[in-house]
This record gives structure tokens, C-alpha cells and sequence, in this order.
């Protein structure tokens, strides 16, 4: 199956007429997943947008509950609801992996959100492959591939002029199956791109354990601001802080994002703060990154998609960070070295 | 600027040496031979790691201050972190004698982006350093270009496309505090959006609450704003942020002045600092 | 969570005509963190206190909402009500303003209740952050210290060491008394100036409790209300004063006798070595340090030598002492302007016979250098036609001072009665701009010295020029006939505007107050607090706190002296527990709050801290208690909100307004 | 509280003001005890002085339900701490024009210097700036109309974004 470029608008409008949908588009300067309507031009040659469409599962402010009170009686009701189902369309298989970040950390392990759950299920995720990966992009060499996105839904290889498309779950073969009037038998050769940027991440996640208290981190502290710009443009950054907005008689319990890189992320009540320091806090991120969520998920939390090395007030480059630490000998040979 | 780079290796490398300063603050080369970061030397061999070219555009000012402590720190400043110094002197976060400055009159820097000249030095007023320890190349002229143009569209709108203007840039910030931990004014060990405080600084992600954090921001810094712009430079979003600082500044120099910007000077007061009892009335 | 009680006050028909203080009530026991919610005749009463003695207990409350009158009326009275009568700390209180605000600027309920139910909740809200304040006992020094030994530093200084306190006067001349003992007879009473201010002098001298430190300046002054730590430094006098027995000998033998007297007004002759006047006090001599010859070139010697008990000493150094003062009372004086260098058209000080009023109480004053003759300075010979300038300098923005000098119209007047008095024959001309004669018995005095003849012409002289057979022509205009006059006289007083001594400025900042425009001490409230300044323990008496005359300066220094008394008669003050504070752990130390302090109650200080487990020495503000009237207007320049106010605190204050808004 | 007036339907305002303690809050008693007449639209909050005043607390009422705040304090020069007012109005007058320039009305921040006296100076000022929002109405009326927004927005704007703008904009300032 086969969709030509120049005919997307169709297709996109038929998908619009009957759920919501999402597409890259520019947004007053900016770029992110916005809803697909009149006034919106597609950016399918963007290679991967300004905001991540995380927001899409994992809204930045989500409300939980709302109480109200009269006089004695308490009232609380939960603010979570069903969602319609909606289909995001043409992101990037750096962006598709972090998805499944998101899936591990809001759906396994015993654990399931129910606000995450209801839009997940929700989502139809139409991924398209990237025939030019951009300098910053090393998805292949961390988590994914330019041209293939297993767990999308429905897979559009890219091959110039087309797509081919590709059904890869039920979702997707249902939804081609709806889009058959806007697509064209044949064959076509997809591209199989390849990223120019590699790190070689194979050591990595084990030398980090030896790494605590390595030079590196106060190396990093020294370049960076330790805003949140990173963590806010990560599509798999997924850290929240719970917190109400109180009104005479009624307020509400909603959860936003918040980032590592904060001090107060860590304040405590009493005024003790554990990581301060900044080097602490960069230490904490990338421990976090690519060591501590593979231990306990079994991928790395970085998907090379390159969106903070890109947007970094402070030019933090991750993929530098990660061959320095794949340069550094493991601990234990330091400290035979010490002790030698 | 090849020679001056060079001059600023070879001091590098001699303040280190002799241990006269324990740190030298300047720019390093990123994985794109486009991309410059803050670079903070500490050990001589390191010296050659540090560039100067016009695509410095960071102003690395603050680093200053995470390093004094110790010994002494050397800053490549231009007029901006020179300003950022003073600034720092008048707000008690650093005593002159803790850092060394070498003085860098700045053409302008290039947006790698653009590959035209960075807005915040298409703004600047003082290319050249107003405090130095030594000078390294010759001092540029200063053009002082018209920094308000931005505030004089602004301020041609309605009230209600004023309104619109604000409305669309705290719609996009996404309160990542950039600005806030570029900005030399910014020195506070826990800002109010920090504070547990009733009321202060909620966390939601909406437009009203990035423009508390916003406004708030921009009234505690705008009588000691330097105007380096890298508020707006570090901004994510590309916000033009400067504009509500340029209008402060302008009004100061209106209602209190002659005022031409903070850390010209490394002495207060600063002017709501201090007042005069014949200040303009307009509360009758 | 905290468990408040909202106490409405029915105010008899006050509020409750306008307010439906029930439905208040109702409104209020749905509101967040109220415990308990009733209303009540009259709040204030003694049994509408009991009520809310009781029902704290009985509901153990640990905050207290009470809407009734403003809180300028009642909240003391309800804070002592909570100290007095219950465990629960009087600034748990909050007091709504339901009815100055309310019921009595509404007619009725509909509008009336609401609002009073908004203001009540506003109350509510900011009582739920109100904290426990506690004053603190400021202990009190029971001395007092007078700047300037005038009549207005004696008097204040003999008032307060009569009521049994310690006082030291400080005073930078040789001598105490100030103006007072130069001037000849003080109006309108004409008795003689020395006979009623020298008595005084040397009961300060004589007093038990009184220490006197002449040619002496305070040079620091650290602390606070009760306990000022005052540096003073006593310049050398080159005298054993232990030794000294004040014979005089000395004085007549000293060779250098060409010294102007200040005394005199420069109209005769002094020693190195002198006593200003007769009946000085300290009564023992100094050495002028700048005219003494052993002390400029080495030689000399002579007081030395003739000295029967060896009190000279050449060899005597300036004494800094520090000392601690529970009050301190400036009586600083005045000045007279300089109209030598001001008004040129009178000569501008080069015809000897234009003299100024001081130099004419001189002239006419039997210890003066005429012996109470007025004979010119210029030749000897008595003048026959004399003119009086009033206002010179006083009232007059361009050249001089924008003020009325207020003692210049009596003692014109007096200077004219003395003249035609002491001049059989003699004409006086007065030129005057008004004649302002309010005291007792001014105007009385004022119509007498017009009887005898004075002729009082209304203007200004406009120019003095000296004929050659020394006449001075005094040209004005009568503003009331609209002719030029030109008198020609002999000799012509100039009435010159009282002006704030020099080094007043250095003072008020030595001390932290302010000084008006005019350079003059500002009081604390120009009707209500006239003798006390902004800085508590600091007081004013006489001309430091603007132009008077004697009777006026007398009664403000014994006001003075009362305030100064009634200070140090407590065994301590209770501080006002409603002042700023900083958190350390937030304080960056930037020094915004020590710029704006109006009182210097902030400083930076170096303090050692623990945070994150570590020890940190860094520079943050601190808040003196003592000094800190609480204003707040540090806590806003504070960013981070490090600074905040007790008993209005940020959170309260927010709070409060969102309990408005969001309701 | 409702925002209308239950007989009429007519709007009536939420307006806080800020009064020092020493002279407006005493002009505010003397009112009182003059039993001056005055709309109930404005709130009274007490605080020391006018410096006392954060321009927080202003933007904080604004954002959250006021529809216009005043500060008042002594005149300058009769400050009760000698210079608090001084502060105050510098403070006031760069942040007044700071929240016009972002577009809010005027009239709904306002500052007035009243004495302990001018119990008649702080009734007008209550009358008048209660009729001013009164013709202005709520907040909301604050926000930009469509025109506006198009005429600054910045690229192509997604009508799903306007719409978000749009609906922040009538609940902020």
C-alpha cells in the first residue's frame, strides 16, 4: 500500500472528520503535535517538532480530583474520564520509542494510570520513517531506527514522492483498512536511512554504576544552568509533582510536570535539600537516563531523538556526555590503579 | 579575533600556572563546530580548550559565581559580563578582589541560526568591558544602537493587542527557568517561585501562572537589569523577553533618570532602592 | 489546621442596624478553620469580654476573629483582653472592620452583610497565619545625655537629674549657656538675660548628678532606645581641671591678648588662655590651642610658670570615652545667618557701625565691651538715629531662609526700647516686613516701645551706603504710604534669621534622625509628638527643632525632660514584637533591605549556618529589634520573600486576598 | 459571593484596597464615623504602610477574582516610618506601567495618596473607581478579542492553539 505525499491533505482530512487528530505543524513560532484543522499546514519535513507529543499522553498540567466543601460535608469527585479515541500522525520513530518509555513506566510493573491508560488506549500512532536524519539524531545507535517503529501502530516508510504503508497492530490494520479509498496499490522502495551520529552506549550503563562520584558531573555542573529546558523538550522526561490550586470553597488535586534539574525538586520539608549542589542534579539526570531506568526497564531512557542537545541554553550535549563515559575506564580499574 | 583568542589561551594557561587564579571562565567548542559553550578551565594544559569567535553567544557571567570561593576566578568578559561583574559587586555576591578579569571588546557575536548578528548585541550599548583587570585587544567603537524598537511597537498597539502580545508569549513559555538562571540579576539562593509560600508561585503549566512568574521576574530585575539579552538568548521558546526589561529601564530613565542600565557601576543604590522627595507625582 | 473563633459584635444598633450580625455569624461557621462563630451586645464590654474568655476556653480556640469597630479603636484592648484573661498569644488576634467600614458607610443589609461577611473571611484567612509574637524586655539605662549646653540643654539636664537620673551634657564651647547669658534683658519682662541663665549654669555645675563635658563632640552613637552606646570626644584643654582652682592668674598674665572675643561678638579682646566670660562654667580657663604661643611655636610658657598649683599642661591630649545612655536629648541650638556674606547692599560687613542684634545686646549689656554704653564701633560716639532691619535673612527664599525667625519682632522691639532708653533724644527707626506678637504679653510690649516713639516703617531696606561724614543712608520704601524713605543714621541693627548650627547634618546622621529641609531636627508628629523624633529614645528640645524664643525653648526642653523621665523611670521597655525578619537560609545577603531601612535597623552580618548537613559561613541581613519599627518596606525589596514582617506576613496577606478574590 | 447582583442582575465589582495603616485606613475610619455613604464594592485590607504593599499581591489579586486593586498611603512627606511611601510610589508607578504595557486597563490598578483626614478623599476615590470598573465590568472584559490575538500572533496559528489562548485569556488578567 502506497500514500502519496501530495495526497495526505485527503487523508488527513477524512481521519479529522471522524476522530481527532494530531499532525506537526509550525505553532506561532514554535512547533509541537497540534490538532489537525483548517489553518493547519502539516510539517512532515520537519524532522522531529520543537515540543515533544508526550503532552499528548502525559498532559503538562492534569487535573486529578476537585473537592468542594459546604459548610461541614466534603464533597471530592474524580476528574478522570474517558477518553475519545484520536490518531497522532507522522511522528518520528525516535518519538514512537518514547512511547514505549512511557508505556513502561505509566503501565508495568504492577502500577497502572488510569489517566495514562484511558489515552493510551485512546491513541492510534501512525509513525513515519526519516529519510534524512539530522545531525543531532542518533536514535539508531540508543534506542531505535530511522526507518522502522515496531510498536506504532500503523508504520509510513518513507520513499520520496510516497509512503509505504504499513499496518503493524489490529489498530492499524482497521485504520489502513478505513483509509483504502486514499491509498494506491504497488511497490516502492522505502529508504533505509542511517544516522551520522553514533555513541556507543554498549558499556555504558554498567560503568555508570562506578561513576558516582566521577569528575564529570562537576564538569557537566560547570556548563550547565540547570533549567528545564531539557527535561521539558525530552519526549520521554516523565518526572511530575503533585500539587492543588485551593480556592475559598473549593480546589483542586492536579498533577504537572517538573524537572530534576530544579532544586526545589528535591527540597524538603525542614529546608533540607539532598541534591543541592548542581553537579548533583546533572548526575541524577543522566544516572536516570542511562543507567537506573535500564535497570529497571531494561532500555535506555534516552531515545537520540536530539531535542535537548538542540534547545540547550548551555549547549549540553548528551551524546559527548555518553562517549565520555564510554571513554572512562570501569571503576574497579580506577581503584586497582588507586591502589596501586 | 584569531590573536585574541590566542592572547586569551596564553593568559589562560599563565594565570593557572602561577595559581593566581583557581579558574579561567570562557568558551569551549561543542560537538558542531558551530556550537559554543560556557568552558570553565582549571588546569593550564587546558588552556587551548578555550575559544573566542563570533559565535560566543553565551554571556558566562554566571558561572562566576559557583566558583568564587575557591580563590580567585578569571572571566573572559565583553561589555556584557563586564556589566554582569559590576552587577554582582553592587548586589554584595562578589567582592572585586575575588575575580580577574580579562577584558574582551566584542564586535557583536553571529546567530549560528541566522547567520546574522545576535539581537542581544544588535541591543548592546556597552560592547566594550567597563572593568577589567587587563584588556586583550583593542577597544571597539560603541554604537549604541537603538534598543527600544521592540518597546515602541509594542507600545503603538491596543490595549487590547498589548493584551493578545503577553497573552501568546506566556501562552508558549514553558517556565523551564532559563532565564531566570542566565540572568546576573538573578542571584537569589531560592527564588519565590521556589518558596511553599500561600499564593506565591503555583505550579501549573498556564498562561497565568507563567505570567506571575513572568511579570514577577522581570519587576525584581528591571532596575538592575544589565541588558545583555541573555534572558531572551537562553529562552527556548525564543520569547522576545527583553521587551518588558527594555520598557522598565526606559521608564526609570524617564521618571527617576538620567538612567542608562545596571552594572555600569559596581555601587548601589539601585533606583527603587532609593528615592527622592521631589520624584514625580502622579498618585494625587 | 487551626481552630478559630469569630466573635461579631452587635456594636448595639452601631453595626447591627446595617449589618445582620447573625447571618455574619452563620456565614462565618462555614468558613475554613472556624471552630467556633457568635455574636454579642457589645464585644468590649467587661461581659463581652468574658464571653470571649470563656468560649476560647470552653472550645479551646487558638486564634480569635473579633468583627466590630476598627482595630485603631479596640484591637489593644482585646490583645490585653487575650493576655490577661487566657493562655492564647495576644497576636493571635485579628480584628474585622464591620463597622467604620461597614455599617457605618452602608444603609443597608443587603449591601451591609455581604460586605461585612467578605471582611470577616478576609479576617478568617489571615488569623489562620497569624503566629505567636512575643516583646521582648528591653532593658533601660537610666542616664540621659544632652547634646548642646544652652538654656534648652540645661534646663532639660536639670529637670531630668532632679527627678534623681544621671545626665551628661556634652557642649563644643568652652563653656555652657549657649546664647542666652550674651544677650543683655530678655522680653518682654526686661530682666536681665545673665542674672536668670548664669544661676542655672552653675546649678548644672553644682549638681550631684550632673556631669558636664565642655569643648567636648559625640562623635559615635551605636544601640538603640535605653541603651545608646554614645562616643564622646573631649578635646584637650590643656588644664589640670583637678588641679585648677580658677584663680584668674593665668588670664591676666598671658602675653597674647589680641584674640577677638567670640563672647563679644569679635567687639573686644581676649587671652590664650581664657574664660569666655565671668561666670563660665566649668569656671576654670582653657588654652586656645590655635593662639597659645607655647603651643604654636614652642615659647612662651608664661601660665605655666605663674600658675600657683601647676594645672597647666601643655603636654594634655583629647579624652575618647565610650558610654551607655538610655535617652539621649538634642538641644543643638541655632546660628545666626551670615548676612555679611549675603547682603551686600548693607555693606556687606564693611561699615563697622552696621552691626548685627547680638553684637547690640553686647553693646547695651554692662559686662559688654561698653560697659552698657551704646557708642559706635566705629568711632565711640553715641549715634542720635538708629535704624532696625528686621527679617534679614528670616523670610526672605532668595537670599536667605524661606522661614520666620519668630523671635526677631520682640526682640527688635526690645532693641528699639533699650536705644531710646539708653539714648536720651535718640531716634529709632524700625523697617519691618510684619510684626508678629504672639505670646503673653508681646503685644503689650510691642505697643509700648511704639509709644515711646519708635517709628516702624513697613519694607524693606533696599540699600545702606556710608557718607563721608559717616552717616549710613539707609534707603527703603513704605509700602504702606508707597514713598521712597531715606533715613540717615548713625548706626543700624540688622535682626538676622536664626540658622541650624554647623555640623547638624553630621549630627543627624551620627544619631539616625532626620533633618527637615530648613536643616532643622524633624519631630515624629509636628502637633502630637513634637519633642520626640523617629528614633525612639531620641528627643528635641529648643531651636535644634526649628526657630523660638527663650520661653518657647524652656518649656519644649522641660517636655523633653518629662519624655526623658517617663523612659527611664521603667526598669525596661517591651519591644514591638511587629518587626521584620530574615531568614537566613533564604537571605542571599544582596543588602536591599539595608539600603532602604529608614531606621538602619538592617545590617549585613557574617553568620556561620548549617545547610544540607554542612557548615557555612556567609553574609546575610539581620533585623536590630530595637530599632526596627516595622514598616515592612524592607520585606518587598527582599526578593525571595527571605525578609518578612511579623503580624503581617506575607502568607497572611496573601491569604487574605485570595480569600477576597476567590470567594 | 455572587458576581451579580441578585435583584438588579446588574455587575458589581470586586475591588481590594490596600490602605497604610497610619492615614488612609484612618481617613477610611473617618468616613465612618462621618457616615459618609460609599459603594460596598471595596475591601479594605490593612497593612503597616504602603511600602508593606508587594506588587505580588496586586497580580495575585488580579489573577485570582479581583477586578480592580488600590493602594493607598500617607501623602509623601507624612509618611508614619518617614519614607515608606517614598518607596511605595517608585515601586508602583514603574509596575503600574509595567501590567498596562502587558495590557491590562488602567483604571484597574490604581494608587492614591489619602491622609487621615480625607475621610471625603477616600469616599470619592472609592465612588470614583468603583463607577470606572464598573464600565469596564469583569476581568474577563480584560481579555483580547479575536481580532487582537490575530493581529499579533505569531506564525500560523493553529485555531486549536487560539482556542486554548483564547480560553486562558478570559480566566488571566
Amino acid at each position: 500500500m502506497l500514500l502519496k505525499k501530495a495526497k495526505a491533505g485527503a487523508l488527513l482530512d477524512a481521519i479529522a472528520a471522524k476522530e481527532r487528530l494530531f499532525v506537526p505543524a509550525d505553532d506561532r513560532g514554535t512547533s509541537r503535535f497540534v490538532a489537525y484543522g483548517a489553518g493547519v499546514e502539516p510539517r512532515f519535513d520537519l524532522l522531529n517538532t520543537k515540543l515533544p507529543p508526550k503532552d499528548l499522553l502525559f498532559p503538562a498540567t492534569e487535573t486529578l480530583y476537585r473537592w468542594s466543601r459546604d459548610g461541614a460535608d466534603l464533597a471530592i469527585d474524580s476528574a478522570f474520564a474517558e477518553t475519545d479515541p484520536f490518531t497522532v500522525f507522522g511522528l518520528r520513530p525516535c518519538d514512537m520509542a518514547s512511547v514505549d518509555r512511557l508505556d513502561a513506566v505509566f503501565l508495568t510493573k504492577g502500577y497502572v494510570d488510569e489517566f495514562y491508560q484511558a489515552k493510551r488506549e485512546a491513541a492510534t500512532f501512525v509513525a513515519a520513517t526519516c529519510a534524512h536524519p539530522g545531525r543531532a539524531c542518533f536514535c539508531d545507535s540508543i534506542a531505535a531506527s530511522p526507518h522502522e517503529a515496531p510498536t506504532a501502530d500503523v508504520l509510513l516508510e518513507d520513499a520520496g514522492e510516497e509512503w509505504v504503508v504499513t499496518p503493524q497492530t489490529e489498530k492499524g490494520a482497521s485504520a489502513v483498512e478505513a483509509w483504502k479509498p486514499y491509498l494506491e496499490e504497488g511497490d516502492a522502495e522505502p529508504i533505509k536511512a542511517a544516522c551520522d551520529l553514533k555513541v556507543d552506549m554498549a558499556a555504558v550503563p554498567e560503568k555508570l554504576k562506578g561513576m558516582f562520584d566521577d569528575p564529570i558531573w562537576s564538569d557537566i555542573g560547570d556548563q550547565c544552568l540547570t533549567c528545564g529546558t531539557c527535561t521539558f523538550v525530552c519526549p520521554t522526561c516523565y518526572c511530575f509533582n503533585i500539587d492543588q490550586d485551593v480556592r475559598e470553597d473549593e480546589g483542586k488535586r492536579f498533577r504537572c510536570w517538573d524537572s530534576c534539574m530544579f532544586t526545589d525538586y528535591t527540597a524538603m520539608a525542614g529546608g533540607h535539600n539532598p541534591r543541592a549542589s548542581k553537579e548533583s542534579r546533572v548526575r541524577q539526570r543522566f544516572m536516570h537516563k542511562l543507567t537506573y531506568f535500564n535497570d529497571r526497564y531494561d532500555m535506555n531512557l534516552c531515545v537520540g531523538c536530539g531535542r535537548c542537545m538542540r534547545d540547550c541554553p548551555a549547549a549540553v550535549d548528551i551524546s559527548l556526555i555518553i562517549d565520555r563515559i564510554a571513554a572512562s575506564e570501569p571503576a574497579q580499574e580506577k581503584e586497582a590503579m588507586a591502589h596501586a | 579575533m584569531a590573536d585574541v583568542q590566542d592572547i586569551i589561551r596564553e593568559r589562560a594557561a599563565a594565570l593557572l600556572s602561577s595559581g593566581e587564579v583557581s579558574a579561567v571562565i570562557g568558551w569551549g567548542v561543542g560537538r558542531f563546530d558551530d556550537v559554543r559553550f560556557p568552558l570553565v578551565v582549571k588546569r593550564a594544559e587546558d588552556a587551548g580548550k578555550l575559544v573566542f569567535d563570533a559565535s560566543c553567544v553565551q554571556m558566562t557571567a554566571k558561572r562566576l559565581l559557583e566558583h568564587t570561593g575557591d580563590g580567585k576566578v578569571a572571566l573572559v568578559a565583553r561589555g556584557c559580563e563586564s556589566r554582569a561583574v559590576n552587577r554582582f559587586i553592587a548586589d554584595h555576591q562578589l567582592t572585586r578582589d575575588q575575580v580577574y578579569v580579562i577584558g574582551v571588546p566584542c564586535p557583536g557575536m553571529v546567530d549560528p541560526a541566522t547567520g546574522e548578528t545576535l539581537k542581544r548585541c544588535a541591543e548592546c550599548q556597552v560592547r566594550n568591558p567597563v572593568v577589567h583587570d587587563e584588556l586583550v585587544g583593542d577597544p571597539v567603537p560603541e554604537p549604541k544602537p537603538y534598543r527600544f524598537a521592540e518597546v515602541d511597537r509594542v507600545e503603538a498597539m491596543s490595549r487590547e493587542e498589548r493584551r493578545a502580545f503577553f497573552d501568546e508569549m506566556y501562552g508558549k513559555c514553558i517556565r523551564c527557568y532559563a532565564c531566570r538562571n542566565a540572568c546576573p540579576c538573578c542571584t537569589c539562593r531560592e527564588c519565590f517561585v521556589e518558596q511553599d509560600k500561600v499564593g506565591w508561585q503555583g505550579k501549573a503549566f498556564n498562561v497565568n501562572e507563567a505570567r506571575y512568574y513572568g511579570m514577577i521576574r522581570a519587576f525584581h530585575t528591571g532596575d538592575r537589569c544589565i541588558e545583555c539579552g541573555e534572558c531572551e538568548r537562553a529562552c527556548p521558546m525564543g520569547l522576545p523577553l527583553m521587551v518588558i526589561m527594555h520598557q522598565q529601564v526606559r521608564d526609570i530613565d524617564k521618571l527617576f533618570g538620567p538612567y542608562e542600565g545596571g552594572g555600569l557601576t559596581d555601587s548601589g543604590p539601585d533606583p527603587l532602592r532609593t528615592y527622592k522627595t521631589d520624584d514625580i507625582e502622579e498618585f494625587m | 489546621m487551626s481552630r478559630i473563633g469569630v466573635f461579631v459584635c452587635h456594636c448595639g444598633t452601631n453595626i447591627a442596624g446595617t449589618v445582620d450580625v447573625e447571618a455574619v455569624a452563620d456565614a462565618a461557621r462555614q468558613m475554613p478553620n472556624v471552630a467556633y462563630a457568635g455574636t454579642n451586645k457589645y464585644m468590649c464590654s467587661a461581659q463581652g469580654q468574658d464571653y470571649i474568655v470563656d468560649i476560647i476556653k470552653e472550645h479551646n480556640l487558638d486564634r480569635v476573629v473579633i468583627a466590630s469597630c476598627s482595630p485603631r479603636m479596640h484591637e489593644r484592648l482585646f490583645r490585653k483582653v487575650l493576655a490577661e484573661k487566657t493562655d492564647l498569644n495576644p497576636y493571635l488576634l485579628e480584628v474585622a472592620n464591620i463597622r467604620e467600614q461597614c455599617s457605618w458607610v452602608h444603609k443597608d443589609k443587603q449591601i451591609g452583610t455581604p460586605k461585612a461577611i467578605n471582611l470577616v473571611a478576609m479576617a478568617v484567612a489571615k488569623a489562620d497565619c497569624d503566629t505567636q509574637l512575643f516583646t521582648h524586655e528591653i532593658p533601660v539605662t537610666k542616664r540621659a545625655l544632652i547634646i548642646g549646653g544652652g538654656i534648652a540643654g540645661i534646663q532639660a539636664a536639670l529637670d531630668i537629674a532632679d527627678a534623681g537620673f544621671p545626665v551628661t551634657i556634652v557642649e563644643r564651647k568652652t563653656t555652657i549657656g549657649g546664647k542666652m547669658p550674651m544677650l543683655d534683658k530678655t522680653f518682654p519682662t526686661l530682666d536681665c538675660s545673665a542674672c536668670i541663665s548664669t544661676p542655672k549654669m552653675s546649678e548644672c555645675e553644682a549638681h550631684p548628678l550632673i556631669e558636664i563635658k565642655t569643648l567636648s563632640e559625640v562623635e559615635k552613637v551605636e544601640g538603640y532606645i535605653g541603651n545608646f552606646d554614645v562616643t564622646i570626644r573631649e578635646k584637650a584643654k590643656y588644664i589640670d581641671y583637678d588641679k585648677c582652682t580658677g584663680c584668674g592668674m593665668c588670664e591676666t598674665k598671658c602675653p597674647q591678648k589680641k584674640i577677638p572675643s567670640e563672647f563679644n561678638q569679635g567687639m573686644s579682646t581676649r587671652t590664650a588662655v581664657y574664660k569666655p566670660f565671668p561666670q563660665a562654667v566649668p569656671s576654670k580657663p582653657t588654652i586656645d590651642a590655635d593662639h597659645c604661643r607655647m603651643l604654636t611655636e614652642g615659647k612662651c610658657g608664661v601660665c605655666a610658670k605663674v600658675c600657683p598649683t601647676g594645672a597647666i599642661d601643655y603636654q594634655d591630649v583629647d579624652r575618647v570615652t565610650t558610654e551607655r545612655y538610655g535617652a539621649i536629648v538634642l538641644a543643638t541650638g541655632y546660628e545666626l545667618i551670615d548676612w555679611t556674606r549675603l547682603y551686600g547692599e548693607y555693606g556687606g560687613g564693611r561699615y563697622a557701625d552696621v552691626i548685627s542684634g547680638l553684637q547690640f545686646e553686647r553693646l547695651v549689656n554692662a559686662s559688654g565691651p561698653t560697659e552698657g554704653h551704646i557708642l559706635r564701633p566705629s568711632d565711640g560716639t553715641e549715634p542720635k538715629t538708629m535704624v532696625i532691619v528686621k527679617c534679614v535673612g528670616s523670610r526672605d527664599p532668595h537670599k536667605g531662609v524661606p522661614y520666620c525667625s519668630r523671635a526677631c519682632c520682640m526682640y527688635g522691639a526690645k532693641h528699639a526700647h533699650q536705644f531710646m532708653d539708653k539714648v536720651p533724644g535718640g531716634k529709632c527707626f524700625v523697617f519691618y516686613m510684619d510684626v508678629r506678637t504672639p505670646g503673653k504679653n508681646y503685644d503689650e510690649f510691642y505697643m509700648n516701645t511704639l509709644h515711646e516713639g519708635a517709628r516702624y516703617i513697613r519694607g524693606r531696606i533696599s540699600k545702606i551706603t556710608r557718607r563721608s561724614d559717616g552717616k549710613l543712608v539707609c534707603l527703603g520704601e513704605d509700602t504702606l504710604s508707597g514713598n521712597v524713605v531715606e533715613v540717615d543714621a548713625d548706626m543700624v541693627v540688622l535682626e538676622t534669621a536664626m540658622v541650624p548650627p554647623e555640623g547638624a547634618k553630621k549630627l543627624a546622621q551620627t544619631v539616625n534622625t532626620q533633618l527637615g529641609p530648613e536643616g532643622f531636627f524633624t519631630e515624629a508628629h509636628p502637633k502630637l509628638r513634637p519633642v520626640e523624633t523617629n528614633t525612639g529614645g531620641l528627643y528635641l528640645a529648643g531651636t535644634a527643632q526649628g526657630p523660638k524664643d527663650i520661653p518657647d525653648t524652656v518649656a519644649q526642653a522641660g517636655a523633653a525632660a518629662a519624655k526623658v523621665i517617663g523612659l527611664l523611670c521603667k526598669q525596661s521597655i517591651e519591644s514591638n514584637p511587629m518587626v521584620a525578619h530574615v531568614d537566613d537560609s533564604k537571605c542571599s545577603g544582596c543588602g536591599a533591605c539595608v539600603d532602604i531601612c529608614p531606621y538602619s535597623a538592617v545590617t549585613l552580618v557574617e553568620k556561620t549556618l548549617r545547610e544540607n548537613s554542612r557548615k557555612v559561613t556567609r553574609t546575610v541581613a539581620q533585623v536590630n529589634e530595637g530599632l526596627c519599627q516595622g514598616c515592612g518596606a524592607c520585606t518587598v525589596a527582599c526578593r525571595p520573600g527571605a525578609s518578612d514582617l511579623l503580624g503581617f506576613n506575607d502568607e497572611g496577606i496573601m491569604r487574605e486576598v485570595e480569600a477576597y478574590a476567590t470567594r | 459571593m455572587p458576581r451579580d447582583n441578585e435583584q438588579t442582575g446588574e455587575f458589581t465589582p470586586k475591588i481590594l484596597a490596600f490602605c497604610c495603616n497610619w492615614c488612609t485606613y484612618a481617613g477610611a475610619d473617618l468616613a465612618g464615623l462621618n457616615r459618609m455613604n460609599y459603594p460596598a464594592d471595596v475591601k479594605v485590607l490593612r497593612v503597616p504602610c504602603s511600602g508593606r504593599v508587594n506588587p505580588q499581591y496586586v497580580l495575585k489579586a488580579l489573577q485570582s477574582g479581583c477586578d480592580g486593586v488600590l493602594v493607598c498611603g500617607c501623602h509623601p512627606g507624612d509618611c508614619h516610618y518617614s519614607t515608606g511611601n517614598y518607596y511605595a510610589k517608585r515601586r508602583m508607578m514603574i509596575f503600574k506601567r509595567m501590567v498596562e504595557f502587558a495590557g491590562l486597563s488602567p483604571e484597574r490598578f490604581q494608587i492614591r495618596w489619602i491622609s487621615g483626614s480625607e475621610a471625603g478623599k477616600f469616599r470619592d476615590t472609592v465612588v470614583e473607581v468603583s463607577e470606572q470598573i464598573r464600565a469596564l465590568g469583569p476581568m474577563e472584559n480584560d481579555a483580547p478579542s479575536r481580532a487582537a490575538i490575530d493581529a499579533v500572533a505569531g506564525t500560523v496559528a493553529s485555531p486549536e492553539a487560539d482556542e486554548e489562548l483564547f480560553a486562558a485569556a478570559k480566566e488571566a488578567i
